[in-house]
């Protein structure tokens, strides 16, 4: 087993808040790592750092080995790191198709050949394809924004697979997911992890999901890595239970 | 059964030409809880939407405490005791938090002499809003917005909260704590619509439950019945949810 | 589309081409001048929907490239040089100095953008007139010359028509290849959402700069071709309201549709001389006539068409809805 | 030495009157995010609407509260009523053209039914001079700046500290979450042009003495408020005054010690190196967090 | 009575000139007016269509091409030189007359033998304005202040050679835009030279606001300038800042001339405003028409142009052409001119400049 992902010693603070405090941990290749903490606690922050989409105060971040800390998220997109969002992100006047076309065409090919080739980078299939799996088929050519919330957050979390990534961060995925779909997600999640080795963390308040779904679960409180252990290590361990889950 | 609060009836609409809501109707008991659970893109969200007059009906009318209410502006709506926390983020990013709650307020003007004592009293119960009052609302993380919207939505005395998946983005113990407050305002006489994909627990606290499918009813009946048709469970609970992970 | 759909656009496309080819003919100069100005324009606006319409940068600055363009002509031309040449420079010039103005734009958006844009426009308009060893000021250079064609003059305005129209006809093949490639999806994420855009591993910053630089570039082009349309040029016509009469052209035509430009430098172009008739009140009337035309469709005139075709389609999905349904009701 | 104060008092005289335009035009950006491109011509019609009521007889006090009303009816409710409502929901750059579009009808509207001269306007201000830092200034430029920063502390208190202002300030931001919490968004819109209305006339009335009455005076002027709300940071009302005065400090230092022929560019070159560094203006908000 | 008389005009009714341009259709409405309400010429009235240039170059081409698609008798217009450029080749081409108020030197340089002025060129003016400057103040060193447009350039261009034959030292030189308000900075740079004399070449508001600026940072050297710096309207704006300037003046609705003092209170009458020099212009054009056309003898589009070479306009015979005038082959304009001076907001001439012959 190898670490795919490395993180030592984040930090990010604004103005005087510490949103995330020296957080290190390690992801091996294969492995679905669960994140929670109250709200607030950092764990969006932490992806951010991770991700490039914020510049961490302090501490390094590695992929495969090598560091990554200072690339942009579109640079990280390319070494296979992908990811959905909290909030719902996706490309309002484009209709679904075209949005998962475009989650996936910059992993197709060069910049010249993605001019002088084809319009949809041969991607309308594979396209096709998660959206039967997302069961969103009669919403195929309709304009993303016009989605319903639930549909949205599908839409998002499809996207980020259209590049067939090796690692994964999932921010909050379940929010708003209907829980048989959600138990189709999870299916879904589950068989990657299997068959293409791809790795995941997975932020998510859904606890019958996380523990359910991941092998390892990673417990944040106020910036802090609080706890690390199984899913069954983390429902037993009180410090978590009152800070987190509640009785 | 006890007098409906809100009764809705045949509502046909959607947006632009197509039609999302088929003629739903329902009505909301007064003094309950009741949960609408249905499939994503069933069109809960959009009843919630014609019922505040955020959407155009083509048919149908909402009656609220046996007067008639389609057509009205929120305001009006918000007046005559409706209340109602969309889903997504609804804040208003560059105030800050205790602006933002503050807003809440606004129908109510100088009316409600204890405000500030209300938002204490509502801070109470989301320590870190009080924490974070000064702060620019759009700081902070996607759950704490979210426990933002519930305070100011609740802010008013309302006879009825529509409240679109409010468990969204927040922890177990946020859940807890929003659906304890849910149940206190009940316990006061206060009547709930709610949706929540979050539906066994939901359906826990809940008093009624309703099943929508492509923008019509499908199933009406008390909390605990639906949460045990075992067709239901098959196909909107996700079945045997811990059952299917190995 | 439809199968008959799709023929009956591409008829409409024929007829409408044959007609901007055949019914010219018989126009005065006046006319002919009025349609070489409306091609130009249309170029021009092309390149700054292509950088706001598709990519959702805001440009101010558009007008200055056109001037830039129009100065690398006339200065190329009228010391003997051929037309191409001046083409070649102008393109690759404005290629370069639009690049270098996407760089404020990876710091800053919107209105500060637009500030940046601006202040770039001005200092341009101020190159233009006050460097008189270069540029021969604000008297302007005259006797611009008009090219040769393969081989066939373009001296007499229905000529010049046609060289306009078929350097419109290039771009406009150009341009619409490179909105269908994955390229112009990228500039279109940058616009709606380049947050996730930079996420899903699109270069925002080499697109933006792309965007900048390719519709500058446009700019250029029209440019050399407004040099020898009037065959004098002075730095008047490229200040600041040049960029703002394009903006206008893009968004009452349309922001981020294809034919956008084309109507908008139509209705820019035009409408003023129709409304000439009406003497001291012209200018009057098209200002209320473009006003009239946004309260109606705020998205322009390409939006309400928009609107219907989004409506058709909706239609469509309602059908695809009511099958869904109906198979549901049927299930046991 | 003294030559620098005097460029500098100078500039502050004119920095004062972009200021002055500068104000409503965030004010409106603030509280319904519309870019009034017609600012400018806002300024110089109410002059106009003025000389109009003194042509057919009024007296100059009578002429100026005519024409405030005026000015409340056209810019501010007729403005937001044909032109804003229809627009509004529909972004930023639609409305910004269409205001485009009422600044050249403005301009010809005037030029055709008064004149293309310019014409001396009376001052409300005592006309007399003062020597501030040992230099004249006009009490006229004094009443300017004057009436600019009222504006700004009593805008930024309205915002920042009534009921109202937050109203305001949530319609901008997001008109629909504004509605269902009861926000009556038709009404705090309005209100806006109203303010804005009333400002213009105010501010035409001050200014118009120093720029005369032309119906081409309003393009300097919108474009000056436009620069000075940027540099100032377009999301904070005070920014407008910060911006105004130093746009019009810099204009006369560059032209003094760089050059008369680029005096345009000079200070836009200086302030693109402050909004790169600080790319939300000078006393702007930082935009919010995005994800 | 025949089928009226075509004329076309192209001016600057928008954009940055519409000062300009409008003065300019009003003398020529004022003048038309005048002319139909007597009959006409040779029995025929006179029409004419305006068009808009929008003070643009490329617009003022498209709208001259326009108007010679219509074939008119003369075309008038436009006033900017750089406008006038581009469109007088087009006339030439089409052998059309071509009246117009651009006063940039090299207009008339190019050998175009259909090209008309209707005012002194900057060639013609600007010397007499430096040798006043010489002979009569006596200056080693002036500072030109100038707008910078074709207007402002050329003149200063002109003068600033003039200065060089006299070997007065040109000690600023301070390019102004159009439509500046604040002339603080200028007047500093001014003040810090201490010339001898200051030349100032702006359009007339900005005049007025220079003016006021260099009475507050008092400036004490003699100001001279154009027509643009001591007509009323600058007295009008100015007020008693004006006091003082003096300059040359071609064409003034306050030259003390009967004729013109009658057409000033026509334009008054009808426009209620009084006209700057752009409007005598326009005027003037109208009666450069009719007294060709009568000295043709008939309606002779192609005859027009080698008719007006040459030709002398005697006030005596034809009193709408106001004073005496000669053009000659190169289309330029001889007639009297005026030194003025301010004083207590009236004009005072101080010398008369004869007709060359
Ligand atoms: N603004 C809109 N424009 C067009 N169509 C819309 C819009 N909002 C929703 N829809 C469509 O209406 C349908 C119902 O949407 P709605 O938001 O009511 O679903 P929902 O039941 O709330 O789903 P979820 O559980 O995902 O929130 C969806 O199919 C969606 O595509
Ligand atoms: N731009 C910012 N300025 C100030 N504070 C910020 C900013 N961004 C985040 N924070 C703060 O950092 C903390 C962590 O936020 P983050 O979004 O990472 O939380 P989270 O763990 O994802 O919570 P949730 O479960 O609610 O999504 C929060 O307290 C938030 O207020
Ligand atoms: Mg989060
Ligand atoms: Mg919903």
């Amino acid at each position: 087993m190898t670490a795919v992902l490395e993180v030592s010693n984040i930090k990010k603070s604004f103005g005087g808040i510490k949103a995330v405090d020296d957080v290190s941990f390690d992801v091996q290749e294969g492995e679905i790592l669960g994140l929670i903490g109250p709200n607030g606690c950092g764990k969006s922050t932490l992806f951010n750092c991770i991700l490039g989409q914020l510049a961490p105060t302090g501490g390094e971040v590695k992929v495969d080995g090598k560091v990554v800390t200072g690339l942009r998220p579109s640079e990280l997109n390319r070494l296979g790191v992908s990811r959905t969002f909290q909030l719902l992100q996706v490309f309002p006047k484009l209709s679904v198709r075209e949005n998962l076309i475009l989650a996936g065409q910059e992993h197709q090919g060069t910049m010249m050949s993605r001019l002088l080739g084809p319009s949809d980078a041969g991607l309308t299939a594979a396209a096709d394809q998660m959206i039967g799996f997302f069961k969103l088929d009669h919403l195929a050519t309709e304009a993303a924004g016009g989605l319903s919330y639930g549909q949205q957050k599908l839409l998002d979390a499809a996207m980020a697979f259209m590049g067939g990534p090796r690692l994964v961060l999932l921010d909050e995925p379940a929010g708003g997911v209907n829980l048989t779909m959600l138990g189709d997600l999870k299916e879904r999640l589950a068989s990657i992890n299997r068959e293409r080795r791809a790795t995941f963390v997975v932020i998510e308040h859904n606890m019958e999901f996380v523990m359910s779904l991941c092998t390892r679960v990673m417990v944040m409180a106020e910036g802090k890595l609080l706890a690390m252990g199984t899913p069954a290590e983390i429902r037993a361990n009180p410090a978590v239970v009152e800070a987190y889950l509640g009785h | 059964m006890s007098d409906a609060i809100l009764d809705v009836q045949g509502l046909v609409g959607g947006y632009g030409k197509m039609t999302i809501l088929n003629g739903t109707s329902f009505s909301v008991p007064a003094g309950s809880i009741t949960t609408v659970i249905g499939p994503n893109g069933a069109g809960k969200s959009t009843v919630f939407k014609a019922i505040f007059g955020l959407l155009k009906l083509r048919e149908g009318k909402i009656v609220f405490k046996g007067r008639e209410v389609t057509g009205l502006s929120q305001r009006e709506l918000l007046t005559s005791g409706i209340c109602y926390v969309p889903q997504g983020r609804n804040i208003f990013p560059e105030l800050s938090v205790r602006d933002n709650i503050q807003l809440g307020a606004v129908v109510a003007g100088r009316d409600i002499i204890d405000l500030p004592v209300r938002i204490e009293a509502a801070l109470d119960k989301f320590p870190v809003l009080r924490k974070k009052a000064t702060q620019q609302a759009s700081t902070l993380s996607g759950g704490e917005q979210k426990q933002l919207e519930i305070v100011r939505g609740l802010l008013l005395n309302p006879q009825l909260v529509l409240i679109d998946e409010p468990s969204i983005g927040l922890s177990p113990l946020m859940v807890q704590q929003t659906f304890n407050i849910l149940k206190e305002l009940r316990d006061r006489g206060v009547s709930i619509l709610m949706i929540e994909q979050n539906a066994r627990s939901a359906l826990e606290i809940s008093d009624y439950g309703i099943v929508l499918e492509l923008g019509q009813t499908r199933l009406v009946d008390r909390a605990e019945r639906v949460l045990n048709d075992p067709r239901i469970g098959q196909l909107f609970l996700g079945g045997a949810m811990t059952e299917t992970a190995a | 589309m439809t199968w008959s759909g799709k023929h009956l656009r591409i008829a409409l496309g024929v007829a409408v081409v044959a007609a901007l080819i055949i019914v010219p003919m018989n126009f005065n100069r006046y006319g002919l001048y009025i349609l070489s100005q409306w091609a130009v324009m249309t170029i021009a606006a092309m390149g700054l929907n292509l950088t706001l319409g598709y990519a959702g940068q805001v440009s101010l600055a558009q007008g200055a490239f056109v001037g830039i363009g129009a100065y690398a002509a006339a200065i190329m031309t009228t010391q003997g040089l051929p037309l191409v040449a001046a083409l070649a420079v102008a393109v690759a010039l404005c290629f370069a100095i639009g690049w270098i103005l996407g760089y404020p734009a990876l710091r800053v958006q919107h209105h500060y953008l637009a500030f940046v844009t601006l202040a770039f426009s001005t200092l341009a308009f101020l190159v233009f007139r006050n460097e008189d060893w270069l540029t021969k000021g604000i008297y302007g250079i005259s006797n611009i010359p008009r090219p040769n064609v393969m081989g066939f003059a373009t001296n007499r305005p229905l000529p010049f028509y046609y060289f306009c129209l078929g350097s419109l006809g290039i771009v406009s093949l150009a341009m619409w290849w490179l909105i269908r490639s994955p390229w112009g999806r990228a500039f279109v994420a940058l616009r709606e959402n380049p947050v996730r855009a930079l996420s899903l591993g699109i270069d925002t910053r080499r697109y933006t700069l792309m965007a900048f630089a390719i519709g500058s570039a446009l700019g250029g082009v029209a440019g050399t071709l407004y040099a020898p349309l009037t065959q004098y040029i002075d730095p008047v016509p490229f200040n600041l309201s040049l960029s703002l009469d394009l903006l206008m052209m893009v968004i009452v035509g349309g922001s981020g549709f294809f034919f956008g430009p084309f109507l908008g430098a139509a209705i820019a172009v035009l409408l003023p001389e129709w409304l000439r008739f009406t003497q001291g009140y012209y200018l009057m009337l098209y200002a209320v006539a473009v006003m009239l035309l946004l309260i109606y469709s705020p998205t322009g005139i390409l939006g309400v068409l928009n609107r219907y075709l989004t409506e058709r389609r909706t239609k469509a999905a309602s059908a695809l809805r009511a099958v869904a349904k109906s198979r549901l009701e049927t299930a046991p | 030495m003294s030559n620098l104060l005097d460029l500098l008092v100078a500039g502050l005289a004119t920095g004062a009157i972009y200021a002055i335009v500068a104000v409503g035009f965030t004010l409106l950006w603030q509280t319904s995010q519309t870019i009034n491109f017609a600012q400018g011509e806002f300024v110089m019609l109410p002059a106009f609407l003025m000389l109009a009521v003194m042509h057919v007889g009024a007296p100059f006090w009578l002429a100026i509260i005519l024409g405030i009303l005026l000015s409340l009816l056209l810019l501010g409710l007729g403005f937001k009523l044909l032109l804003v409502d229809p627009m509004l929901r529909h972004g930023v750059l639609p409305l910004a053209i269409a205001t485009m579009a009422l600044a050249i009808g403005i301009k010809e509207a005037v030029k055709q039914f008064f004149s293309a001269e310019a014409s001396p306007f009376p001052s409300i201000v005592p006309v007399g001079d003062v020597s501030v830092l040992g230099r004249v200034v006009s009490l006229q430029s004094l009443g300017v700046l004057a009436l600019a920063i009222a504006a700004v502390i009593g805008l930024t208190a309205l915002l920042n500290r009534t009921s109202i202002g937050h109203q305001m300030q949530a319609t901008a931001q997001n008109p629909t979450v504004a509605r269902i919490i009861g926000v009556p968004v038709e009404r705090m819109i309005l209100l806006t042009f109203l303010i804005n209305a009333f400002l213009v006339a105010l501010a035409s009335l001050l200014i118009t003495p120093i720029y005369l009455a032309k119906f081409s005076s309003g393009e300097v002027l919108g474009q000056a408020a436009f620069i000075a709300a940027i540099v100032g940071g377009f999301n904070q009302v005070r920014g407008a005054i910060a911006g105004g005065l130093l746009i019009g400090v810099v204009d006369n230092l560059a032209a003094a010690y760089v050059s008369t022929q680029y005096r345009a560019a000079v200070p836009l070159i200086l302030l693109i190196v402050i909004i790169l560094f600080r790319p939300q203006g000078l006393l702007g908000r930082p935009e919010e967090r995005t994800v | 009575q025949g089928a009226p008389i075509k004329l076309a005009d192209v001016a600057e009714l928008s954009g940055g000139g519409a000062t300009v341009g409008n003065n300019w259709k009003n003398g020529i409405d004022l003048a038309i007016e005048e002319i139909n309400g007597k009959g006409g010429v040779l029995g025929r009235k006179l029409e004419v269509t305006h068009a808009d240039s929008q003070s643009n170059p490329g617009v003022a081409r498209a709208q001259v091409q326009k108007a010679l698609d219509n074939e008119p008798y003369v075309l008038l217009g436009p006033g900017y030189s750089g406008s006038v450029k581009v469109t007088s080749p087009l006339a030439a081409e089409a052998g059309i007359a071509h009246i117009m108020g651009g006063e940039a030197a090299e207009l008339t340089q190019g050998g175009n033998k259909f090209l008309f002025r209707t005012s002194f060129g900057q060639q013609s003016s600007m010397p007499k304005v430096a040798k006043y400057i010489n002979d009569e103040l006596k200056a080693k060193s002036v500072a030109i202040v100038w707008v910078n447009n074709d207007f402002g350039k050329g003149g200063r261009d002109v003068i600033s050679k003039e200065f060089a034959k006299y070997n007065i030292k040109v000690t600023a030189d301070l390019s102004t835009e159009a439509g500046q308000a604040d002339f603080a900075a200028d007047v500093s740079k001014i003040k810090a030279a201490a010339p001898d004399a200051v030349f100032i070449y702006l359009n007339e508001e900005e005049s007025a606001r220079i003016l006021k600026e260099l009475k507050r940072q008092a400036v004490a050297a003699p100001l001279v300038g154009e027509t643009t710096l001591v007509g009323q309207k600058v007295v009008e704006l100015a007020g008693d800042a004006a006091n003082g300037a003096r300059g040359h003046v071609g064409l003034t609705t306050d030259a003390p001339v009967d004729l013109v003092k009658a057409f000033r209170e026509k334009f008054v009458k009808k426009y209620n405003y009084v006209p700057d020099h752009n409007g005598l212009k326009g005027y003037l054009a109208i009666y450069m028409v009719k007294a060709t056309t009568e000295k043709m003898g008939k309606v002779d589009a192609k005859k027009f142009a080698d008719t007006l070479h040459g030709l002398t306009i005697k006030a005596a015979s034809e009193p709408g052409i106001l004073m005496d005038v000669t053009f000659d082959e190169k289309g330029d304009i001889d007639r009297q001119g005026f030194l003025v001076e301010i004083v207590e907001g009236k004009q005072v001439v101080k010398q008369v400049l004869p007709k060359l012959n």
